[in-house]
């Protein structure tokens, strides 16, 4: 059965080869059927390993064929299933699908939308080829390939210039990552003589022998390819920018499955992560700085989807924080549950933008939900999951979080509460701000307002209810009893596959996290009720921002512009200066001089040859005399 | 015998073309191509069938007192150099079939003269006709680049580029003079042989001389001023020869020469060499974001990737050296179609500044989806061959200093920085008035970036053939390599 | 004793002689200090028992050469007082190294003065007519042939550069 | 002893048909004449054969001297043919025919000597007439002054010799080579007067060859010079005298050699780095060949200094190699020059390739195989000197030989842009003829290449 | 060894005057313009030789030497005659026999 496995990224590939060189002439609707047909054969096929494993197969590796051989490296084109890899297909594909429905509706008038359908497919089938992939080199296939994609979907609308550099950033930033990525499997490399997942962490413990000082290097390389593709500080400004791309994408790949990739492969090194302390200890405090910087900046969006896309990169940034704290599993929970209702908002905006006709500013927007009901309760329902409110999937896997910052570090568990705040403030204002009060847009806008069409709304409805009970595979012990449900299912299901840190946390500890939990998460939706929905404050004017720490966030925290003036502008005048003097002037310079020396120096001596008889006759003479006085 | 064969056909397919005239120029030259193609093939057959006798070898005492020997013999690293050779000729000429130009039997026969002299270079098992065969290949792309080269400066370029890479080659020979003071022979066994046996001091001193050869041809910074302006006012076809075969032989040379012949050198003293081409990375990764031109940026561009590749290889381990095969090959098919599309632009738009092109993807996109993936390759993304390659070289190198992998690792950030933004230039945006009618690709065009497309993709996926090719001659020739 | 104070007297000559032709203005005058001074070389070469020698040396030397000269000079009316053009510094760096030569020369050859291998008592027949002529036709008598050649193709180049072009 | 026959009497048939008024077939009579010099000296192989041995001594015609006789006279062969079209007057072609045989006698006579006095005769012999042939032109300004210049100092280069030679006779009281060997050996070490003889015969040698400093004369008297004779004066007579120094030095004056190596290293060096460098800057292209010459001749003397361990064939194949590419480059630019009415600067050959290609692509060969780039005979030539320098431990001499050449290539590759380069003005004529004789060199100096290093094996030497 | 060649005076008496003469005759050389006068210097010079020789050849007791000196005569003669020649066509042309004017050629 788990051989199966070979299909699931097949099934995308086919469709994108058969879209790219032959969809020519096919109907919208054909192409759109075609290329959700294959993900959803992915998802079926997904659904048969994924049960496999759940009734406790072995990690099976499918070989198809040996890829690179080198003395004692070898690799192959091989597929892990394993239950971290299996579960990640199952929502991969879930996932994939609905917002391959989803663009069916929302693309439809564009007139790239084969393209757009076949990128959307490689993209599928670079994720599974990362997920499936069973050594860091194969994963780095999917990892890398879906960069590409990413690239390709963010500046899909090439002719505005803004989204190419969008999506250059992206590549460029990402490629910082993987080049952090490849170094750390080259350390690895040089200490283990392999790069297998078999050989690492499933049969073999390869990883787990390396000493303090190497892990944490190893671990710390590894660690900057996570930062690059899951957006963590300091390699998270490509993500905002990314929202150039058209919504699905940013559903997809910004929110619900690229972006995890990080998660996924530091969950995947759990054994080598959980050897230093260092390593993890640096992760921990990148993801809750992410954390932090995205919740805060995402009060000041005015963007619908940068306050989604800061919202990510913060979501980002707790996954992180659990993965420090060695709760791997959370983390991977948590992954899920984001996927679902993240994508859910997404898809939602993205309705709404729809609906808007390309408006994407919130001040100018407000009061949909009459115009959009199935949108407005999607959304209210997405965004409740994300505030983190019982019993909503983001709850659960958020709660997670905060129990193990609870235990491990308090200064994590305050700030992490803090997000958690900030999360339902921000979320909520968007809500109140979007589907509230009147409605600020054109009257052309107004007019034109509608629900979007069913195959939109389908997803839409499926993710909601994902994003209601997607919670329950994680039921907190507290709960899971009471409730008689499995508790922590995903921990036993994954136990094995990623490093467990045993909780020996109270229950009632438990149950008090959890109330205060929902207290903060409470305390944010009401603030920005009584904001937004009651006063019906609008959003602040560029203009009006005054206070500093809403400067910061406001300007982002001027990281990009921190990069442009410590990196970018110094590459480019030393590129600048290399090339107008270093170049010209000294290297080819002393290439050109010994050339010109030469022939100064023949131009000198040819006056030697004066044509003088007498002098030639000297010169002979010359010459004689030392020649015997060298006797 | 076959070996001798491989060198025989082009040399004496030029004398054909010199003689038969222009008209049955370039078929003549296409058909000696695909011949040279096929019997490599054959050749590699032969081999895998693990026949390394007497069909793939020709020994021959030569010019005995002197202790040259006629001796050839293909292995796997060979071979792949060979299949690189008839591949990039094959592509060059197909390539170069619709440009019109003078005297194409002349030019012609100099392209199959310098593959055939190239060819020599790397089946010989004899160190004084490997520096033969490596000076001789200068003659006629030389001459392709003072006849059909363009600009004002072309004399002066070529001059340069000449007399440069001569004055490399000669330290070559005064290192190979050297060892066979000691070796009383040519022959490359018992050149290691002497080799090793000297002092690591001496080793040292030959080392550099190789060292000093291979990098001016390479080129590795701060010796490579000669080669931007060379690929730049060189043809097409003669600038996918230098850049696709012709600096192979230096990469070549460090594996066949260099390795076996000083290993105590290298250990002792390529920290030096290491450190030299991964600045020879960083700084023409640097050179190549400020350029205006596109050709002038895949020159530079070239410079970083082989600054890379001669790390890797002069790393001195199994996956250095394999990755750098691997990378020749790719780095090879790469070259051809890069400046293929340069040719490209510059038979529309008559020039290769990038600022003044934009939006032809709107207008071309199937030209804009071919060069994409090719420049996906020249970036290493995995699944194309130059991932392959350049992870190897990077494994190889990290395993001799992972501060120095850090640092020519860096060509993974900074080449994908040049590569797109020039990319994002010329193809992206909105179409202008120069742009908007860019023609469709003729169906030659296509073929011949759609093979490149197709081999770059089958090279990285499917890549074992080659690597298991060269796995075995690379044990063989460094016993002490794993 | 005698023959002592000639070869003194012969040297001086020789040399005084040498000297005046080259600082003499005239060139005529230089043609005649030379002959002087052949004549003086001639002189050494009796005192060396080499009489045949030095009969030819004055036939061939004072007799045809130097008549040669004279001819030519007369020929080309270079008997003038002719101010040469050159300047301090050439003269000079003539003399300097005319003079270090032959400080080098005579302090290499008397430095290397010792002639190793003991000869035979000398001969005094050497420098007879007869004993040239058996030399000159038995041992050197290829030599000799060959000087024809020498000979004819000195003719041939000197009748070449002097006879007028035909057309 | 059917050499020196030939040769000398070779020039007396050539004056012999002038006088009956056959100038038709002298130069049927000349290349039958240099064909039978070439042809005896195969029949006499390995015969060491004496001439006239029981009247003293004088030649031997052992392999060296027929190995350089076989050389001059097929070079001489070929260089008559470059003659045919310069030496346009009938009546004076007899003449410098003439004279050139009486020079090749001189050669010959100077690759076989067995003793000083031959060596003496035969540098003269092998002088005087090319003096008169460098001032042949006798209305040229320059060809008078080429040929005073060249005259005069040879002269004192003579006096050089013969100062030397009377001193080593002084040393050892004879003139035959043999002798002097034997007393040498016999006493165990050089006399004085022995080393001062031989200093001052290499100078008179080094004139003769033309290396610093005592090559001043070289590059004036050939660029004077009608191209021909220039041609002449650095095939010929340059492989003659190469021939009879190496044939002293390796021999009589190996002891004086391996003593003074560093003298000979020195000089080479010093030739090699005057030669190139100047040549850098010449515009004049025949001026520029002299140069070359020059720095050829530095190679060379690079070969004489390993006289004593290396063998001689090594340097007969330089010569042989060097004198062909010579006379092509020679026949070329005297071609050229023609065409464009005297012109003989780098710019006159500018198009040459359009306008003549096989002699082009003659040109570019031997240029290149001047240059030695491989796989050229040039190369393989100056190949073998460097590994013999190498092997006699002079490391410094062989990283000057390399680095000139780098700057000799800069110099060839000038002449070689010119010709590809295209003309501006299409006013310029097409440089026809010599096609033949530009075919036959291009295919010597490629047959060199492939066979001739062969024949250095082949050979029972 | 030392030999008297006469009363008092050994081979080096006639080395040194050779010496000298040889000198005065490379002085001339270098000294003089007028050509004439450089070529009777040169012949000073060959004397120079020939004295060496003829020393040489009584302490030796060979008559080799002595016979070299006729060829030394010979080749002094036939250089006279094709110097003289020169010379004459280069006044014809030049109308001087200053070498001063012979500067066409150099560098």
């Amino acid at each position: 059965m788990e051989q199966l496995a070979i299909l699931i990224p097949l099934f995308p590939l086919v469709g994108f080869l058969y879209i790219t060189f032959f969809g020519k002439g096919f109907s919208k609707n054909f192409i759109g059927g075609l290329t959700s047909a294959t993900i959803l054969l992915s998802f079926i096929t997904s659904v048969l390993v994924f049960t496999t494993q759940m009734s406790g197969a072995h990690p099976t590796i499918v070989k198809m064929f040996n890829w690179i051989h080198a003395g004692n490296f070898s690799v192959d084109i091989a597929f892990l299933v394993d239950p971290l890899s299996s579960i990640y297909l199952l929502f991969i594909t879930g996932v994939g699908f609905l917002i391959h429905l989803y663009s069916i509706g929302y693309m439809h008038e564009d007139e790239g939308f084969s393209r757009f359908m076949s990128y959307l497919n490689l993209f599928v089938f670079f994720m599974l080829i990362l997920v499936l992939g069973d050594s860091y080199v194969t994963m780095f296939v999917g990892w890398e390939g879906v960069g590409l994609c990413s690239f390709l979907l963010i500046g899909f609308w090439y002719k505005d210039m803004k989204n190419n550099d969008a999506a250059k950033k992206a590549f460029i930033i990402n490629r910082i990552g993987d080049l952090g990525l490849i170094l750390g499997m080259c350390m690895l490399f040089s200490y283990t003589n392999s790069l297998s997942f078999n050989d690492l962490f499933i049969t073999g413990d390869e990883a787990s022998g390396l000493p303090d000082s190497a892990a944490t290097t190893i671990g710390i390389l590894l660690f900057i390819g996570a930062m690059g593709k899951s957006a963590q500080i300091p390699l998270h400004t490509w993500l905002p920018d990314a929202m150039a791309g058209p919504t699905p994408v940013s559903a997809l790949i910004h929110a619900a499955t690229m972006v995890t990739a990080g998660i996924y492969m530091v969950a995947r090194s759990s054994a080598l992560f959980s050897a230093s302390e260092t390593a993890s200890m640096v992760i921990t405090i990148a993801g809750i700085a992410t954390a932090l910087l995205g919740a805060t900046i995402a009060l000041t969006q005015n963007d619908i989807k940068k306050v989604l896309a800061y919202s990510t990169v913060s979501q980002l940034g707790l996954m992180f924080v659990a993965l420090g704290m060695g709760a791997y599993s959370t983390a991977v929970f948590h992954v899920i549950t984001h996927a679902f209702f993240k994508a859910l908002l997404f898809l939602g905006s993205g309705s709404v933008i729809h609906g808007m006709g390309g408006e994407q500013d919130i001040r100018r927007m407000g009061g949909l939900k009459k115009y959009m009901p199935i949108t407005h309760i999607t959304f209210l329902i997405g965004t409740i999951a994300i505030a983190g409110v019982f019993p909503f999937a983001g709850f659960f896997s958020k709660d997670q979080i905060i129990a193990a910052a609870f235990e491990h570090n308090k200064v994590v568990f305050v700030l992490s509460l803090i997000v958690s705040a900030l999360t339902a403030f921000y979320m909520f204002r968007l809500y109140f701000l979007t589907f509230h009060n009147k409605f600020r847009g054109t009257h052309d806008q107004e007019h034109h307002l509608h629900e979007s069409p069913k195959v939109m709304t389908i997803p839409l409805i499926i993710l909601a209810v994902l994003s209601v009970v997607g919670g329950f595979i994680g039921l907190p012990h507290a709960v899971g009893t009471s409730m008689g449900m499995h508790w922590h299912w995903l921990d036993h299901y994954l136990h094995g596959t990623v490093e467990m840190t045993s909780s020996d946390i109270h229950l009632n500890a438990e149950l008090m996290l959890m109330a205060l939990a929902t207290v903060i998460a409470l305390g944010g939706i009401y603030f920005a009720w009584n904001k937004y929905k009651k006063k019906g404050e609008l959003a602040l004017e560029d203009k009006d921002v005054k206070e500093s720490m809403h400067v910061l966030a406001a300007n982002k925290y001027w990281f990009d512009e921190l990069y442009e003036s410590i990196i970018r502008k110094p590459v480019d005048s030393l590129s600048k200066f290399f090339g107008k003097t270093v170049e010209p002037k000294i290297i080819d310079g002393l290439v050109e001089g010994t050339g010109s020396l030469v022939q100064n120096a023949g131009e000198k001596l040819r006056l030697v040859q004066s044509g003088k008889i007498f002098a030639y006759a000297t010169i002979t003479v010359i010459g004689v005399i030392i020649l015997l006085l060298m006797i | 015998m076959l070996a001798l064969l491989l060198i025989a056909i082009p040399v004496l397919m030029a004398g054909a073309s010199f003689l038969l005239g222009p008209k049955l120029a370039k078929p003549l030259a296409f058909i000696t191509g695909i011949a040279e193609l096929l019997l490599t093939l054959v050749c590699i057959w032969i081999f895998q069938k693990g026949d390394t006798g007497h069909l793939l070898q020709f020994n021959k005492q030569w010019i005995g007192p002197l202790g040259m020997t006629f001796n050839f013999a293909l292995d796997g690293i060979s071979l792949v150099m060979c299949l690189l050779t008839a591949l990039v000729s094959v592509l060059v000429i197909y390539s170069s079939y619709n440009r019109s130009f003078r005297n194409p039997h002349v030019f012609y026969g100099l392209l199959l003269l310098m593959a055939g002299s190239m060819i020599g270079a790397f089946t010989t098992s004899d160190g004084m006709m490997f520096y033969i065969f490596y000076e001789f290949a200068l003659i006629p792309i030389y001459f392709i680049c003072l006849i059909w080269g363009r600009g004002e400066q072309k004399s002066q370029v070529t001059l340069k580029f000449f007399l440069y890479t001569l004055f490399g080659s000669l330290f070559m020979l005064v290192s190979l003079l050297y060892v066979y003071r000691f070796a009383g022979s040519f022959e490359l066994s018992k050149m290691y042989a002497a080799g090793q046996a000297m002092s690591t001091a001496e080793q040292g001193l030959v080392f550099a001389g190789f060292f000093i050869a291979f990098a001016v041809k390479i080129p590795v910074f701060p010796l490579h001023t000669w080669q931007p302006a060379t690929y730049d006012m060189a043809p097409t076809a003669g600038t996918m020869m230098l850049g696709g075969i012709m600096l192979k032989m230096a990469t070549y040379g460090i594996i066949r020469l260099i390795l076996p012949m000083v290993p105590d050198g290298v250990s002792e003293y390529g920290h030096w060499a290491i450190a030299l081409c991964a600045i020879s990375v960083v700084y023409a990764s640097m050179m190549a974001i400020t350029q205006k031109r596109y050709k002038l940026l895949l020159a530079y561009s070239s410079v970083a990737h082989v600054g890379l590749l001669a790390a890797g290889i002069l790393s001195n381990n199994a996956q250095g050296i394999q990755g750098g095969v691997m990378e020749m090959l790719s780095h090879g098919i790469l070259t051809v179609g890069l400046f293929f599309v340069v040719d490209i632009l510059e038979s529309r738009m008559g020039h290769d500044n990038i600022d003044k092109m934009g939006g032809i993807r709107e207008v071309n996109p199937l030209f804009a989806f071919l060069f994409f993936a090719i420049v996906m390759g020249s970036v290493a993304l995995p699944a194309t061959s130059g991932f392959v390659g350049e992870f190897l070289l990077l494994l190889g190198l990290n395993q001799y200093s992972p501060i120095l992998t850090a640092v020519a690792g860096l060509t993974v950030v900074l080449g994908a920085v040049y590569m797109l933004r020039s990319f994002q230039s010329m193809m992206l945006g909105a179409a202008n008035a120069a742009t908007a009618t860019f023609a469709a690709l003729t169906k030659h065009e296509k073929t011949v970036l759609i093979i490149v497309v197709v081999l770059v993709i089958v090279l990285g996926v499917y890549p074992s053939p080659i690597l298991e090719l060269s796995n075995t001659s690379v044990e063989n020739l460094l016993p002490g390599v794993h | 004793m005698l023959t002592n104070y000639a070869f003194w007297f012969l040297s001086f000559l020789a040399v005084f002689s040498a000297l005046g032709m080259i600082f003499s203005r005239n060139p005529v005058f230089s043609v005649l200090s030379l002959i002087v001074t052949f004549f003086s070389i001639a002189g050494h070469y009796f005192l060396l028992n080499a009489q045949f020698l030095a009969a030819v040396h004055i036939i061939v030397y004072a007799g045809a050469i130097m008549v040669l000269f004279l001819y030519v000079i007369m020929m080309l009316n270079l008997n003038t007082l002719e101010e040469e053009k050159k300047s301090l510094f050439a003269k000079i760096s003539a003399v300097a190294t005319a003079g270090i030569l032959m400080l080098v020369m005579v302090g290499a050859m008397v430095k290397a003065d010792e002639i190793t291998v003991v000869q035979q008592a000398s001969n005094i027949d050497v420098g007879l007519t007869k004993n040239l002529g058996m030399a000159l036709y038995n041992d050197f008598l290829l030599p000799f042939e060959l000087s024809s050649v020498l000979f004819l193709g000195a003719m041939v180049g000197s009748v070449y550069l002097s006879k007028k072009e035909l057309a | 002893m059917k050499e020196i026959l030939i040769s000398s009497l070779l020039g007396i048939v050539i004056l012999t048909a002038d006088i009956l008024k056959l100038r038709k077939v002298v130069f049927a009579v000349v290349l039958l004449g240099l064909a039978a010099l070439a042809g005896s000296c195969i029949m006499d192989w390995g015969h060491n054969e004496i001439p006239f041995a029981e009247k003293g001594k004088m030649l031997i015609f052992d392999n060296f001297a027929l190995a350089f006789t076989f050389v001059i006279s097929v070079v001489s062969f070929l260089w008559f043919f470059m003659t045919k079209e310069s030496f346009s007057s009938n009546t004076t072609r007899t003449d410098l025919y003439a004279l050139a045989a009486f020079s090749i006698c001189g050669a010959v006579v100077m690759v076989s000597y067995s003793n000083l006095v031959m060596l003496f005769l035969g540098v003269e012999i092998l002088s005087i007439p090319v003096y008169v042939l460098a001032a042949s032109d006798k209305k040229s300004f320059v060809s008078n002054e080429a040929g005073f210049k060249y005259f005069f100092l040879g002269a004192v280069a003579s006096a050089f010799l013969l100062f030397g030679i009377a001193l080593i006779y002084g040393a050892c009281g004879s003139f035959d080579l043999n002798i002097i060997t034997e007393k040498i050996t016999a006493v165990g070490s050089m006399p004085g007067l022995f080393i001062v003889g031989s200093m001052l015969i290499l100078a008179g040698f080094a004139f003769k060859i033309s290396v610093a400093p005592f090559h001043m004369w070289a590059p004036d008297v050939y660029q004077g010079s009608p191209t021909v004779i220039t041609a002449f004066m650095a095939t010929i007579v340059k492989a003659a005298a190469f021939g009879g120094m190496f044939r002293l030095f390796s021999t009589t004056l190996s002891p004086m050699l391996a003593q003074y190596a560093l003298v000979f290293a020195l000089m080479t060096g010093l030739t090699l780095i005057v030669a190139n460098v100047i040549a850098t800057r010449q515009t004049n292209s025949k001026r520029l060949l002299a140069y070359s010459s020059v720095s050829h001749a530095g190679f060379m003397l690079g070969a004489v200094m390993m006289a004593s361990s290396m063998h001689y064939k090594y340097l007969i194949y330089y010569v042989f190699t060097y004198s062909i590419a010579s006379l092509t480059a020679f026949t070329a630019l005297n071609h050229v020059s023609v065409f464009q009415g005297g012109d003989e600067s780098t710019d006159a050959f500018k198009g040459l390739v359009k306008r003549n290609p096989v002699m082009a692509g003659a040109v570019t060969v031997s240029l290149l195989s001047m240059a030695g780039i491989p796989p050229l005979s040039g190369f393989m030539a100056k190949y073998f000197v460097i590994s013999n320098v190498l092997n006699g431990g002079h490391i410094w001499l062989v990283i000057i030989m390399i680095l000139t050449s780098v700057v000799a290539m800069y110099y060839y590759l000038k002449l070689i842009i010119a010709m590809f380069t295209p003309l501006e003005n299409a006013g310029r004529i097409a440089v026809s003829g010599a096609q033949k004789m530009m075919y036959v060199l291009m295919t010597i100096l490629l047959v060199a290449l492939f066979f001739g290093a062969s024949a250095l094996e082949v050979v029972k030497w | 060894m030392e030999q008297e060649l006469l009363h008092g005076i050994n081979i080096n008496h006639y080395l040194g005057l050779a010496a000298a003469l040889f000198s005065i005759g490379a002085l001339g050389v270098l000294f003089r313009r007028n050509a004439i006068i450089m070529f009777m210097c040169v012949e000073l010079m060959l004397n120079a030789v020939n004295l060496t020789l003829v020393a040489f050849s009584k302490i030796w007791g060979q008559t080799d030497a002595q016979v070299f000196v006729f060829f030394i005569m010979v080749v002094a003669a036939a250089e006279v005659a094709v110097g003289l020649s020169i010379l004459m066509m280069l006044y014809r042309n030049m109308h001087t026999t200053d070498t001063n004017v012979l500067n066409l050629l150099k560098n």
